[in-house]
């Protein structure tokens, strides 16, 4: 639960489309995969959406994000075109990455996505990095790296971690927990369910928090990135969600295990949306704007699937342009 | 005899393993479902406990570490990685350990391990998930690297791995997976270091890596159609490889061709090549011809993707150019 | 300080004995490099002999110890033998490593010590490894990991901290905190001096302890053997102690910086060997058969260094032997 | 002109570099101190403070992948690894992400680092602190490898790899440190991919990398005294290397020697070997040689190590062998 309670409506009502767009983005996808025009592989953030919501809209256009397999929702939050990311999953010249990359090589430089990989965790000190460049710079920028519970078993988290802490760079480590790497559950990777006490190992801030209130969420992210700017280092969030679908692609992966049903029975209830919605309605938003806003989203969504749809696709006589780059 | 599907074959090279030889245990991430493994591993945990296959925690390194340390105390892991491209995590645990164990104690210790990886490309997955790395392994003093082509291979070479007592790298290929052929049922092992000839011929030796195998078996055909006599070779192994299989082909053709389906530059077929050349000079008779993968990244759109894999066409027209 | 006061008099001298060997040989081999007669590079570990005697008088033979660049010691505490040691860094083909690995790669299975290699941390995977065999085998045998501080500092270390702890596999991770990786202050590397908190972050036993008492670390040692002998998982000691000669060869590293002077200054009195020579006359052990001990080491080392100058090179006709091994 | 060793001419470039362009930083472990680096970075953290020349943690991967974040951000940094053996650790970084980040995002990002490494062997060092691993890295698309042989070089190699804007590995070797020759005292640039003829001659041609350039120049006097006129080229950039010249030079000789101190299977000579037997193959008059490390660990041994490591001799017996 958020301590501030003066959030502006129209702070809310931003968190709000932004998590609709993700949303209905992501179903859209899922739709297009089950009917076969999407065939890269789509790792889908449904449930997850407060998360990338929140921390981006915390964040300056110069802030830099670095992401993962699952980054379409960071993407989307932090302002990338939302054409160029359905023209790059259906592998369209007109994508983000002009059909090099799909959905786990996504760009947007113009807003401070510098890209996503899915190897996992590889960000991390890329991340790291632009911290760094800022530090030396003194341009006040963060850097943020998005990752999963499963990118905390990577040695080069900790590493990282480390690193970030010593030169008390501003970055943050955004943990999404959501409980699973593929099919295998946290209690099988870890023995502790404890990620955000790394943290204290680097002498950084650390907070577990709840991952499907996009205002908590959103209110760690604006103390920690004053934090970072302040020249106090990095910081740790935690934040605890659930992916609702399947590790890659539409599917519900009920197959990994009886625990998976129960666990969306619990989850489900705490979708990130709803949550979202009454809070704009306690803080006296109106609820029939919000409905408009879902078809304006809507709207956008089915001229992203038009664009991508009616792009050209690359040219196979660039295949090997930019390999390297020239020298200007 | 009885048919198996390539993965199949995997399967009951593990499970016979696992039977057999109490000191055989899989680990890796990816073990227990086959989202990774496909049906390379199907349910091995249910039947062998999660003991001895072992799925793991994102932790490349210390899982590779830790299986070499178990194989140099006496065990003969199988460690699996489910894409060639997350195993750039442990190079130290396989370049600078693993590979060096035997030497660096003269022999008085040893790293029985087997490396498994998969090569997982196409799909629209991109330059992450695509890679063929064996040429950095090859180039690797003290590892071994085995590369089935076909069921029959796949389950031989694994139990040939998991016995010989070195390192060895066993990269199979996702797109080899449905593949069916001739699977004996009992244990057996086909020899690391032999090639197979998959085609007598005399015109042009046409020698092989992994998937291209088959694929150089349709330009076969497409050649002898032509009045072309193809000799193909599938290696198998590609370190050590077969010399003299392949200078008695060469010294009868005078002809050859290499296709291996990664990077050209520095990659296994400039090894063939240049020994070839260093070695059979005076029986070459045209220039030998590498058929591989361009020097740049996996893209990811269908497109581009056409455009990037090799395949039958490519050998047929290397052989083409080399006999005009 | 040893919370247990009653150890035998039996016990103290031989640790006594190993701490006494690995001295004088350390000390025989300087000499040898400033003679120049030792050429492969040996990183010292005077001053720290305090951790190998502990550790290894705590274990079994089929114990397996691993090993990094700084192993002279743990070796013969290990039991190896001190003839095919000084071999070995003589370039031998008598040596334990028949002249392929000097100091850096000591091997000696018949005494449970697998292999020592000068990648940071690179054993601690391995030892990992050692105690998943033990457990798959159920042979209750304990598998050591030595390292220093900076190995902390690697990816891996966590990877294999996690990895063990989640099995809860038999495995010591005996830490020798002497402050320094080569040049570089643990301060200059880290955020904090808290090496052990490592193990709350996994959940498994931690200690921090006096490196330099060779009774506590016995102590520690002994108690996590007896832990992971009894299923209860890893431990991670951290031994505060202090390298005195340079980082690597017989020099005295003053050219580090301006604390280093200060800091031998604090650590010299705090030498493992006549604190452990109080305590053996506080048990009520002869001091006069210490001095005949010394005696005793001193004509050891004389002979190992005999054997290792009378032994041959060698043979460059076994170049290329055993990069693999035949079939058998 | 002003004579420089070859360590301080690496130093003078970063000097310059740092000086002249506020983007440009140095991190990596050794970076204040001799121990490592030798002179090649000496008290540059006086001179720029320890903020832009950074010691670091013994974290590889973090460490080089921070470069490479920065490096997409705008920076220019040079990361330092004291031996290349440390940078297996650091594989994912490099080949996974500084070399696929222009092609996978089409140009739009890109990952201009240097990563500066050291072959830094012999000694009684082993296995471990010994190897050669450009081949490895001349393998991967996106990456362009640079192995400098003279101080000259050292220098303008540097600067043009800080400047070139694609990942760039800079590999010098410790023991050309102590080599002097002519450096001039302005910024400048080697080409990146440019060999230098070092003797021109027209019996055959030897191509060398790194310190085997100043062996070859040994051998080339011995062959000289035997009548036998040696082109003596040296690549001085491994990927992408410079075919023109190669090509002309062979095409001339028609005897191709390639020394490269590295294991020979798979290694860089192979891909010369291959290329040239490729599309040279009818101006070659005599088996192409390589001269390479065995396929073998290092060991520690001084005499071992005296019958490891490959030299002048080695050179000249290969150019008989192929002149006979
Ligand atoms: C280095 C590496 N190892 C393994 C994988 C296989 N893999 C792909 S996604 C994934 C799950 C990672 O889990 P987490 O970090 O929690 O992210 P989530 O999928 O839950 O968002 C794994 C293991 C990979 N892509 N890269
Ligand atoms: C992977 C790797 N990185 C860097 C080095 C260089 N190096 C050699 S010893 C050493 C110091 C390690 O410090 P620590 O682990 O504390 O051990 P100590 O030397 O203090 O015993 C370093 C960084 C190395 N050998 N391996
Ligand atoms: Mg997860
Ligand atoms: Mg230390």
């Amino acid at each position: 639960m958020s301590k501030n309670t003066s959030w502006s409506v129209d702070l809310l009502t931003g968190l709000y489309r932004a998590m609709l767009l993700i949303r209905f983005t992501e179903e859209r996808i899922a739709a297009l995969i089950e009917g076969g025009e999407i065939k890269t592989p789509c790792h889908l953030c449904i449930g997850q959406e407060a998360v990338a919501a929140g921390v981006c809209a915390a964040l300056n256009q110069e802030d830099s994000i670095w992401g993962g397999h699952r980054s379409h929702g960071h993407y989307l939050a932090k302002g990338g075109n939302p054409h160029a990311l359905m023209a790059e999953i259906f592998g369209k010249a007109t994508g983000c990455s002009k059909g090099r990359g799909g959905s786990m090589h996504l760009v947007a430089p113009e807003i401070g996505l510098y890209g996503t990989v899915p190897l996992v965790g590889a960000t991390i000190p890329l991340a790291v990095g632009a911290g760094l460049a800022s530090t030396l710079r003194g341009d006040g920028h963060v850097a943020v790296a998005f990752f999963g519970d499963g990118a905390t078993e990577e040695g080069h988290f900790h590493e990282s971690m480390n690193f970030a802490a010593l030169y008390r760079l501003p970055v943050l480590f955004v943990c999404e927990n959501n409980f699973y790497s593929t099919h295998m559950a946290l209690a099988d990777r870890r023995p502790q369910d404890n990620i955000a006490q790394a943290a204290d190992l680097y002498g950084i801030s650390g907070k577990r928090i709840d991952g499907n209130d996009a205002v908590v969420v959103h209110e760690a992210a604006l103390e920690a990135a004053a934090r970072a700017r302040a020249g106090q280092g990095p910081t740790l969030l935690e934040c605890r969600t659930y992916r609702w679908r399947g590790h890659v692609g539409p599917a519900w992966d009920l197959d990994v295990g009886g625990q998976r049903r129960r666990e969306l029975e619990e989850w489900l209830p705490q979708d990130p949306i709803p949550r979202l919605r009454w809070r704009i309605a306690e803080a006296g938003g109106h609820l029939d704007e919000l409905e408009r806003m879902e078809e304006d989203v809507r709207a956008e969504i089915d001229a992203a699937v038009r664009f991508a749809r009616e792009s050209p696709s690359p040219d196979p006589g660039e295949l090997l342009h930019r390999v390297c780059i020239p020298r200007n | 005899m009885r048919r198996l599907t390539y993965a199949q074959a995997i399967r009951e090279a593990h499970a016979q393993l696992l039977r057999t030889d109490t000191r055989v245990f899989v680990c890796g991430q990816g073990v227990w479902n086959p989202w990774y493994a496909g049906k390379s591993l199907l349910d091995l945990d249910k039947e062998f406990g999660r003991r001895r296959v072992l799925d793991c925690p994102v932790s490349e390194n210390a899982t590779t570490g830790a299986a070499i340390g178990a194989a140099i105390v006496g065990m003969r892991p199988i460690v699996f990685h489910a894409r060639m491209d997350f195993m750039l995590l442990a190079m130290d645990p396989i370049v600078n350990q693993a590979a060096n164990w035997s030497y660096l104690f003269a022999g008085q210790v040893q790293a029985p391990i087997v490396i498994r990886c998969v090569i997982n490309r196409g799909g629209e997955q991109g330059a992450q998930h695509s890679q063929a790395l064996h040429g950095l392994f090859a180039h690797v003093p003290g590892l071994k690297v085995v590369m089935p082509s076909t069921p029959y291979d796949a389950k031989g070479l694994l139990i040939a791995a998991v016995r010989d007592g070195n390192p060895v790298m066993y990269i199979d290929d996702r797109w080899l997976y449905d593949d069916t052929g001739d699977v004996p049922e009992e244990m057996y092992e086909v020899s690391i270091g032999k090639a197979a000839v998959r085609r007598h011929g005399k015109d042009v030796t046409v020698a092989t890596t992994s998937f291209l195998a088959a694929e150089a078996m349709k330009a076969v055909e497409t050649l002898a159609a032509l009045g072309v006599d193809v000799e193909l070779i599938d290696f198998r192994s590609v370190k050590p490889w077969d010399r003299d299989l392949l200078f008695s082909s060469v010294g009868k053709t005078g002809r050859l061709v290499v296709a291996d389906a990664a990077w050209q530059s520095g990659g296994f077929a400039a090894e063939i090549a240049a020994t070839v050349t260093g070695e059979l000079f005076h029986a070459l008779k045209a220039p030998i011809l590498r058929v591989c993968l361009p020097d740049a990244p996996a893209p990811t759109s269908a497109v581009l993707e056409r455009a990037y894999y090799i395949g039958a066409g490519d050998i047929v027209a290397a052989v083409q150019k080399i006999l005009h």
